[in-house]
């Protein structure tokens, strides 16, 4: 076991996997010698040569395009999109072949890329180092979405992601990578080395795709959540008056809607919490499965709490980012309606 | 504010139109024979002439001609003008079930069969072939069984891409062929990465892949030139210009700029520009590039010079935008006539061996349509499994896909 | 009036704007003098002459890309994709620039383009020409989508949509271009001459941006959908032994949830329909919304009638296809429980 | 079955890394003055040479050489020279108050003032700008107050951008300048799209755009170079090569294979490639694009040869990645020094008017600051209002923005 912020664990994930087998390569911008804008790839060049680690051209299109290549050719690529909102060139490479590839061969060629990408606000990124796009991937069917909120779960998820034989996207919500994050900027920052998910494994290790995880128990009320929005519902639910539960998805595609059916056919009621625009987004999904699964059980509107349908705004950061006040209000709506 | 019409804005326009009497006359076509052919190490900077000409092997007079003739044997040539000719029958009679609504959509590669023949000849069975939908020879040459083609092509119970694809997008893992995209372009830089792949594994084979000059303009297109050239890595980039892009001429594309090889200069890697319909010159050019790339010369970019013989597709009437006899003037002939008359004169064929020759694939291509039909057609006959609309989503089901199937009780 | 198909209306909608604004302008691929694969601007380049109707390059994002910079230089320009599974290319010229641009630029410049867009299936035209993306999209802060489902709307909202000055996405349903469709391939198919939407004014008029339409009154149920699944659920809606209530959305974003809200509050059922796949699509919206707005009325859970979450099958387009068979089940289940 | 190490794969390698001696010996430049100025209407297939040297003007004993001398007046030099000091003391002054926590985030132009600089001045003022984020020269080169430049930046309630944008992501309507995207080349093909329509409209403005080398690899790129070639569109297209990408060196956008200017070629467009640190140069340049633009001649490729003085932004440790005193062995030097030498060379400058000129930018730069600084801050003072966050989604706010903006309470 080893203290690592969120950084060290996904370079400690990637070196795992570089060390155990050779056909997993890295690329992306400024992600070789340099070691990523993030530092997420920091040594690995060095420890495993150009060759496995290196940088690529500024197209994204191009870069998930050559990992499909690649992976068709047996090999596991990782690549690194540098921020989530320059993903978009990307986005048919993504969604009309990694996606499809399986399907569309009737088998017989598959993608086994894995896409990191920090996505996520906090970090006065302004509109365009700032956005949450997952909402966006979760309609296309054949592409997995994974979104960790601490070092163990993102080491040992992405792991589970490079050894997955179907492309996956990784998203890394880049205010958490120095520390968990609760929501308030004014409050002093903390490390991870603090805290208990800041205990990781230095070999091998995997935390299964698919699985939510239940990270406060509580009989009143739900919140789904995932990603930087898990530690803001955490201080919530500490702050509120009522017994909160909180569950982190960990992974979107495939939802684990059983796991949050029976938490939420428990309490009764729920709230669904992102950070990425209401309209549309991901809670949505969640919030209409929820109804499908526990109507009955329901004593109250589902809510949602996510980041108003804007841009991010350089300025207004704050006012934007869904903070544990309007988790709190949404926990209050809920309960007295 | 504005003028009724835009005055100063060009718009590329073609040559002819229907109505009009198509002619090609001014086009910048060299005499066969007259292109020197480079060492296959050649530094690219030193080849731009390459990328405005066009390399050329067979004249119109039956003379295989210059240092590009790849004097391959008469058997070799036989087995070439066979599957050109299978591949055009294959395509006359699938067309023609398409018309009598067995299947959803055809297309037909009329008047490019030297360009996917003549180049699966040229390359390695281990080579990787990313095509687009106009390159039904490739399979053809590399032995695949036009039942399964059929098959495919029919969605019917034996299709290996378990009816999910339209007719020929097919996808042939033993043939070392990848899965064809509806969407223009996205295998050019995905052979890239096959390439890159193979470079990285010291392995030998390399891969080849095929756009349209009308796909030339699509990101992928210039994503598979750079990271090509940036890696170096050991591919054959092919523009198949056979001047159509649906109803759009290649001017659209860009062409009445510059020749789509010349493009090669820009990423520093060599440009070849090829009468496609000289399966001579294909095949010596596919050799050329080829060999460079196995031998740690990188990528090149062939232009492969044509004429879209038939419709875009069965969903296309090609006269509503230009004549229909134009491509009985192209100036560059039929492949198939071409080689079978190069042939011919050489001594290696006749007539009657051509005859036989159609005949026997004719036969041949009505007795597996046959069989195939047994398996199922898009309307009647047995299908694919219902239930199997559901897999290979993922590599496992997962529950929500699991929950619809049963939803829909299969 | 007139007799016209939903083509005729469309292409009437670019004469007239054409005719009435030099600063329209019409490109896309094979637009020009073929009169684009659909035939929606079948004339139109003889008419107006080259230059103001023309074929471009294929490259969907260089498309949006060019409307952009001829919107910013005052013009109205309308682009075609082809087809809307081809709309991935653009992405990023959508998402990043045309529809943050008013944003980013504190209001100084804007993009006042129409994308027109032929989606959905049934016309056997496989995965890659079959596709509803529309719910990426609803996802996007700043851009408007329509999807007609009529003639007679076709052309008065792609008309508004042309005078808008914010980017709109104009999604037109291509099994619907030459007739309602019931969705029973076997059944006859009819024409528009017959339907009353089919009679459409020749010269200018709107259908305005942003309002639902009611187009069967219900008091049991209430059926919310757009484009080919109107006429879908107007079928089943006449086999069903209920009282079924039908909205035509016209508008997805921005989304009228007062129409909608006051129609499910009163029947207290709803169903949400739509031929897109179901997990992450717009339906999770409207569902969504609907919830928020109108829990306490509600008597059984929304359901929800979906493209299953997988690519279109060719072989399998009527077993994907959510026919009316799907859509009686439902309101079974929703009335029944 | 894969070796531990990629066998032939190659990756491109810089120069230089961190630790080594930086050096450019072999770089292959000609001497100022020798290469020839075609006319401004000559065929881009004859002008290939361009793209492959590097066009000079001044050489560095101070000396203006060759057909390529605009000829300026010592006034419109002075201009030059004056703003170009503006926008390097104007620079550094942001950056330092980055530092300080003033902003969130800044990008200097160092090295590279000539060509924004240079290039506005040899534009109209009606010509339309579409600039990547490191042309800050082009605002102050067209009289953008400073004051409205450095609001923007400190997202104060003064901002045009009303505090929506990263700083230095400038719009300007009223200068001709398009809002700057975060998004790495999208501005190319619109500005090909604003020139389509110019010349739609028949007018004369032109428009001009910059991307960086290493933004060359994006789709926007290709698709510029697609559609200007198409559509003649009236357009200058500018390549800044200042040599990296981040932590890239040019060789991973294909810069090791070819010249960028090159790619010119394959589009059938000139591919201009100028030396980036001689104002003189890149003036010239950009007139003759211009005026063949004007002219009916259609698009221009420009690569200008420079470099990146400083790091790519104030989140970037360029010492991770090269030599630290790279730059100083740069052989072109400094724009602003060679312009500067050149006019005190022919008598119209001074080492005392230099001084003089510093002092009085630096006295108004920290003037403007504080007045700017009133008008708050990111952290401190006014901000554009709050409710305005939820304006200009769409021109007219829509119902769900209306109750989200009362749900926030403002
Ligand atoms: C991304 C994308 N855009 C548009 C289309 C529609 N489309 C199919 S084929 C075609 C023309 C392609 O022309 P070309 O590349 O010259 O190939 P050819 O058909 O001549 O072989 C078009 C526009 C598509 N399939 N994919
Ligand atoms: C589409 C996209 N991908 C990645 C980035 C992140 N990024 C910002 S600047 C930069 C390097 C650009 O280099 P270059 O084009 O050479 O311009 P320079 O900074 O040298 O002026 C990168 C990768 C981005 N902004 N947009
Ligand atoms: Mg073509
Ligand atoms: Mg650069």
């Amino acid at each position: 076991m080893a203290k690592m912020n969120m950084v060290q664990a996904i370079n400690s994930a990637q070196d795992v996997m570089l060390e155990r087998d050779d056909s997993v390569v890295i690329f992306g911008e400024d992600v070789g010698y340099f070691g990523g804008v993030f530092n997420c790839t920091e040594g690995l060049q060095k420890k495993y040569g150009e060759q496995r680690v290196f940088d690529t051209p500024i197209a994204e299109g191009g870069i998930i395009a050559l990992a499909i290549g690649m992976g068709v050719n047996e090999m596991r690529p990782v690549a690194e999109i540098q921020f989530s909102d320059y993903i978009y060139p990307a986005f048919d490479q993504i969604v009309s072949e990694a996606s499809r590839l399986r399907y569309r061969s009737g088998g017989e060629y598959w993608a086994p890329i894995t896409i990191r990408t920090p996505c996520g606000g906090g970090i006065r990124g302004g509109q365009t180092h700032s956005q949450s796009p997952e909402g966006i991937f979760t309609h296309v069917s054949g592409v997995k979405s994974i979104m960790p909120s601490n070092p163990y779960d993102a080491k040992g998820l992405l792991i589970s992601a490079i050894e997955d034989d179907d492309p996956t996207l990784f998203f890394e919500p880049k205010r958490l990578y120095n520390g968990p994050f609760f929501g308030d900027p004014k409050q002093a920052s903390q490390g991870w080395d603090k805290h208990e998910k800041g205990e990781v494994p230095e070999g091998y290790y995997t935390v299964p795709i698919g699985k939510a995880n239940t990270v406060r128990m509580g009989h009143d009320l739900t919140i789904i959540t995932y990603g930087t929005m898990v530690h803001v519902s955490l201080a919530a639910a500490e702050l509120s008056d009522y017994d909160v539960e909180v569950i982190d998805l960990r992974t979107l595609i495939p939802l684990d809607i059983d796991h949050i059916a029976e938490s939420v056919c428990r309490t009764g009621r729920c709230i669904v919490v992102h950070e990425a625009t209401k309209t549309g987004g991901f809670g949505a999904e969640i919030l209409s499965q929820i109804q499908e699964e526990c109507f009955w059980k329901l004593e109250a509107p589902i809510g949602r709490v996510a980041g108003w349908d804007i841009p991010y705004p350089h300025a207004f950061e704050w006012e934007y980012f869904p903070g544990q006040g309007r988790v709190l209000d949404a926990i209050k709506k809920v309960m007295e309606g | 504010m504005v003028p009724k019409s835009g005055k100063n804005l060009n718009i590329p326009s073609p040559r002819h139109r229907p109505g009009e009497e198509p002619e090609f006359d001014n086009l910048d076509i060299p005499n066969a024979g007259t292109v020197s052919r480079p060492d296959i190490m050649t530094d690219p900077k030193q080849m731009f002439d390459y990328a405005n000409t066009v390399i050329r092997v067979l004249d119109m007079k039956n003379n295989a001609l210059g240092e590009w003739d790849p004097k391959l044997s008469p058997d070799d040539m036989r087995k070439g003008l066979y599957d050109m000719l299978t591949t055009r029958i294959y395509d006359d009679r699938m067309q023609n079930m398409q018309r009598v609504g067995k299947m959803s959509f055809y297309m037909k590669s009329t008047g490019e069969e030297a360009v996917s023949v003549a180049q699966a000849m040229a390359l390695d069975k281990k080579d990787m072939l990313f095509p687009s939908y106009r390159q039904q020879g490739l399979l053809i040459s590399r032995g695949r069984d036009l039942l399964d083609m059929m098959n495919h092509c029919l969605s019917n119970s034996k299709d290996n891409c378990k009816g999910r694809q339209l007719p020929i997008m097919y996808t042939w893992r033993d043939g070392n062929l990848f899965s064809i995209s509806g969407n223009l372009g996205t295998q050019f830089c995905q052979a890239v990465g096959w390439a890159v792949a193979s470079a990285y594994k010291g392995e030998d084979a390399i891969a080849a892949t095929w756009v349209g000059e009308g796909t030339t303009a699509t990101s992928d297109f210039h994503h598979g030139m750079t990271f090509a050239a940036v890696y170096n890595a050991p591919v054959l980039l092919n523009v198949v210009n056979n001047q159509w892009a649906i109803s759009s001429f290649q001017g659209f594309a860009g062409g009445e700029k510059a020749t789509f090889a010349s493009r090669a200069m820009g990423y520093g890697m060599p440009g070849l520009r090829v009468d496609g319909n000289d399966f001579l010159a294909v095949y010596a050019v596919t050799k050329w590039a080829a060999d460079r790339a196995r031998n740690g010369g990188g990528p090149t970019l062939i232009e492969h010079f044509t004429y879209r013989a038939s419709a875009h597709s069965t969903s296309d009437d090609p006269s509503k935008y230009r004549p229909e006899d134009e491509y009985e003037v192209w100036p560059l002939g039929d492949p198939i006539e071409r080689l079978k008359n190069y042939l011919i004169e050489i001594g290696e064929w006749s007539e009657e061996r051509h005859k036989a020759a159609m005949e026997e694939i004719n036969a041949m291509v009505i007795k597996k349509y046959k069989e195939a039909e047994s398996f199922g057609t898009l309307n009647s006959g047995s299908r694919p499994e219902i239930s199997s609309m559901f897999d290979d989503v993922f590599k496992e089901q997962p529950d929500n896909l699991r929950r619809q199937r049963q939803q829909l009780g299969v």
